[in-house]
């Protein structure tokens, strides 16, 4: 893996932390309303399956999804403006923290309701192989999100339709505050693939370069025609579900030992390792990030709130 | 003038949408190889093949979704549930996904989908087979719902609603698809959210659409015979709601009532006799009254559901109460 | 009296009937180890174990069809859904099983199962997640639906719900968990499908339950400063809908206003306006208004959505509309 | 197997498909309304696995829910008269050809929402475990319906919970005109079982004797505390999916074949080879099915209406 690419990846998951570590501050504060899903300890999963994917390739998750927005290179001012609700955000301050999306990177957004955009990724899958192109869709879900009917039957019509989608489920240990093991008859997200036609791999999620390949793999198995393919992305939320989660299902002790493999850690000794940077670099680095997500949060405050006509714009594409 | 079928009407409409245009496409439970439930498919899977005519899965979630999803991405899907009582599960993929997408967003996708799905009673399906949940869809605000009641509209429409940038329930009446009526052989499309005057008169105004207004023409013609002439408005589309038709015709009138297939309690008459009671209030003359179907759940004894039902007797009552 | 919460009569409620009966029990997502996503069932999961306090996986169709089965085998089943809009999945399992059941097997079984679940906007949880879709439920024969808007008629009505044999949908507004009231320390129970006055006036109606309930109340209060005496008649369930004390309140105000957080269009206001001036024609003085959610989706901006939302301005300004 | 059992299974299926063939004449004449969907050719299946439950099992079904009816022992006369919509039928004449019901044989029902039941099932199972009895539920549902929602939400959540279903897949090889490869990702039902923790096995739903043993076998690990059972009956349904079903989508050489390995055939095949039974004994029962079915037309002609009143009855259980 070249270097450039390493300390990109690296950029990338250290932006998504200070991001986050960010927005939970300014929601402390109020800034942020609403339910607000911080994805720190994931943030290899997105950056590391994002990164393989081609140009055209599309990309889909739940509310969790920040760290997906900045993956595909959304303008984290764009973004935090969102979560402050400005007419600046990606959304125009409408989505809110769940429903970032920026189409012109393909990226289609984050959905509150577990598992409704499961289909959606089916269908936008539809749209390129009705086209003939060999584009794919990247539609990342959480654990908890396999037990809803919406999985199954979007599934199912992917594969019977031999569709271009790659399931990547983020298995973060939780569904807010039930195991897996309390909410899933198979103990891993793999065991669910055979029913689909699909063999189903786990990949270490906190792993950026495991995410990489396999993703990688992965997609390309798609375009040859393989069909749909199934990705079990091992991962730990650090965080509680979402603000305010009272964290009283799981021990602290837990927690330390999974930041014992952090995600940006893991790179970071990689590349310390392997001679691909010196902590100058890496603190370099750190320090711009800081600098963006500075401006990202400039940028939300200092921008405009929605004119009130905004509420009654865009309830239809077309006047009817 | 041609006198087509309501199922042939539907069928020209996606036909010719289907050849104008490539990204219009077909998905629903048996629409391919057995033709559509009620045959308004038949054929199409051999004429157009399995790409742009597509079996799925009894997979409610998955029709409503993924339409949606394709349509994000660029094609025209005309997702058909077998019957709307079917859609109950979609219910999520269609409100809360194809209906606010473009405005959850802040406008950067559309969702040109149609979802067709034929409803009503009167068929001895029993409780849960015998819906008109209209107005349970009709609620929300992003979705266009329509429910044509003569083959002309649905031909017009159907074409519209395919061409539309916007999601579109389009509402079919099991119980129409071989009622006839004049269809020209030339081009043409009805706009959504415009209703219309099927039949003049001056002395009660009967507003209604879909199935009732067949029923309340029925009752307009029997009344005609006593000299009570009656003017029929067919509201057409459900959301949105275009009153002015209606409210024209009540500020002539001073008497309505009004006609639905679906139980009349928090259906879509509440909505109009509330509209019409606010909007045209100094022309009051007599409480506008409506006729629906009863408050049960429909039963499969063919005499119970009929009593359960809308029918001209029950509208010729109502019109001679409120005049 | 003591005054408690919304939620801590809420607890009560359920930790009474627990008590009171074996065959209570509650499932839902999170309700037992983290405690209710609103708290309403803190500590339960440790006091009645896991067998009578179940979390369920993320499965909507599962938590309304398990527990209509469970009803149907004589337990009595409070199944929660973590929020309204989930319950959109859930649809059918309500209203197509638990609702029809009993009547399509010719009354064979009983399903006494209670379904909670909080709604309602002003969160800045956006377009999918501030449903107020109370009437889309209510629209339908079999179920029973509540919405309380006090803590004391909400334990009231959740003991009688508990012990009814008939499936109710039980309907609570996530802003109003923290709203105070005087709850009694002895036992009671509030009956369903009955109306209740809430405040006295003489000079205009005001219509309205849930969170609509407080709206209204806060505008009457407003509005006695200017000595016009509002009378607030709450609703409390919508199926059945008792319109007794609105109508008779009606004939002694000539005017009403009916307010509901929900979308208007198709809203359960149109079905009291409706009823209102059918069964009260000749009192009416003035258009019947209506106050309701903006139909639009509810965006996740604060001071969008605040634009969108009820308030007791809006009341006030509606009740000097009709006066 | 005792002989008396074999000659009670043969006349129960004798019975379901004659009774199947009287209500399809009945359906011509108009004197059934609505959807009629016949069970000819899989009576093997209702009959041989209901008879291996025991006292307090329940049984729950689809629409195409006669034969499930006549195995628990539902009378003939009041589930013709259900058909004919009158006052006399199991349900009144309110549920329909669709919704046979029968509480008192623990006959829960026929639901004409595909999957609709699924759930139902694992709550009346979910009944039993609460009470601690060993009573199980068999669940009978058909090869299309697997592709819902609610199959894997209750599938899932009845292992999580570990209730005393038991899941019985009627294979009858298409969903309407859907063949189950156009319809599911898998070929068998069988390799859906797994996603759900549960092994799963085939049974030729032809032969009762397998049935019945296959049931057996299952329930009794259910009462072994072996948690939810999966079974897959491969069968075939000789008529079409309802009365007037075009029958577009299959070959008569394909109905013929399956008509070759009858249920009924195979059993008498099997009862005479082994001296079980001889040809007069067997014709007996014929006839006196032949006379039961009669009686029930009779019957349910004879029987009246339903009165006016019994619209607005049953709307609740309680008033309210
Ligand atoms: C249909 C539906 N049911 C319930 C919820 C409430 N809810 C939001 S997130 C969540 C947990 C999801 O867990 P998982 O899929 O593992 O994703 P994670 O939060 O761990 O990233 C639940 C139950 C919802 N949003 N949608
Ligand atoms: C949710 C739902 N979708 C569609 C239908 C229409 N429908 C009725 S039966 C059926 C096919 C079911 O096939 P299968 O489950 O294999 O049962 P079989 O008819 O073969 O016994 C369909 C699609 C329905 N009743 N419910
Ligand atoms: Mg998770
Ligand atoms: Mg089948």
């Amino acid at each position: 893996m070249d270097k450039e690419r390493l300390l990109d990846w690296y950029r990338q998951m250290v932006l998504i932390r200070r991001f986050e570590q960010r927005s939970a501050e300014l929601y402390q504060q109020g800034k942020i309303g609403g339910f607000l899903h911080l994805y720190i300890g994931q943030e290899a999963v997105a950056v590391g399956a994002i990164a393989a994917r081609q140009e055209g390739d599309h990309v889909i998750t739940a509310y969790r999804d920040h760290g997906h927005a900045l993956a595909v290179g959304s303008d984290p001012g764009a973004v935090m403006a969102e979560l402050l609700g400005k007419t600046t955000g990606v959304s125009k301050g409408k989505g809110g923290s769940m429903h970032l999306a920026d189409v012109d990177r393909h990226y289609w957004g984050g959905y509150a309701v577990v598992g409704g955009h499961l289909p959606l990724a089916a269908g936008l899958a539809l749209g390129e192989h009705y086209r003939g192109t060999d584009n794919a869709c990247l539609c990342f879900m959480g654990d908890g999100s396999t037990n809803i009917g919406y999985f199954h039957e979007a599934l199912n019509i992917a594969s019977v339709w031999e569709l271009p989608v790659l399931w990547i489920v983020e298995n973060n240990q939780y569904g807010m505050g039930t195991t897996v093991e309390r909410a899933s008859a198979v103990a891993t997200m793999v065991e669910k693939a055979p029913a689909y036609g699909m063999e189903g791999k786990q990949v270490d999620g906190m792993n950026i370069l495991d995410m990489y390949e396999a993703t990688k793999e992965a997609l390309a198995a798609i375009r040859d025609g393989a069909g749909p393919q199934f990705l079990e992305a091992i991962t730990y939320r650090y965080e509680g579900h979402s603000m305010g989660d009272p964290l009283r299902y799981r021990t602290r002790e837990e927690v330390e030992k999974w930041r014992g493999d952090d995600p940006i850690g893991i790179l970071e000794r990689h590349m310390l390792e392997e001679d691909l940077a010196d902590r100058e670099t890496l603190d370099e680095i750190d320090g711009e990030v800081e600098q963006t997500v500075e401006e990202a949060v400039e940028f939300a405050e200092e921008s405009p709130l929605p004119e009130p006509e905004a509420l009654y714009e865009n309830i239809y594409a077309e006047a009817v | 003038m041609a006198r087509i079928t309501m199922r042939q009407a539907l069928t020209d409409a996606l036909r010719e949408e289907m050849d104008r245009d490539e990204s219009v496409f077909i998905m629903g439970e048996e629409v391919g190889v057995w033709g559509g439930t009620y045959a308004v498919t038949r054929g199409f899977h051999d004429e157009f093949g399995p790409k742009r005519v597509r079996d799925t899965p009894i997979s409610e979630m998955a029709i409503g979704g993924v339409a949606t999803g394709a349509a994000m991405n660029g094609l025209r899907p005309v997702a058909e549930f077998m019957t709307i009582n079917f859609a109950f599960l979609a219910l999520d993929a269609i409100v809360n996904h194809a209906a606010k997408i473009h405005y959850m967003f802040g406008g950067q996708m559309k969702v040109p989908v149609v979802f067709r799905a034929p409803g009503g009673g009167g068929r001895q399906l029993g409780a849960t087979h015998s819906h008109t949940p209209d107005v349970i869809f009709s609620h929300f605000p992003g979705l266009v719902v329509v429910a044509p009641g003569t083959p002309y509209d649905a031909k017009g429409m159907l074409k519209e609603a395919i061409r539309s940038d916007n999601p579109v329930l389009f509402i079919e009446h099991a119980t129409l698809y071989q009622l006839r009526g004049e269809v020209p052989e030339e081009e043409y499309t009805v706009p959504l959210g415009v209703s219309d005057v099927k039949r003049e008169g001056s002395d009660v105004t009967i507003i209604s659409y879909s199935q009732g207004l067949q029923v309340s023409l029925d009752a307009a013609e029997q009344l005609a015979q006593e000299g009570i002439e009656a003017e029929v408005v067919d509201l057409r589309s459900l959301r949105p709601l275009d009153m002015g038709p209606a409210i024209e015709s009540f500020k002539k009138t001073f008497k309505a009532v009004v006609v639905e297939e679906g139980h009349g309690m928090y259906g879509i008459g509440a909505e109009v006799v509330a509209r019409l009671q606010a909007e045209a209030f100094d022309y009051l003359d007599a409480p506008i009254l409506r006729v629906a179907q009863d408050n049960v759940p429909l039963p499969y004894s063919r005499e119970l559901e009929q009593m359960a039902l809308i029918n001209p007797e029950k509208v010729i009552a109502a019109v001679k109460e409120v005049l």
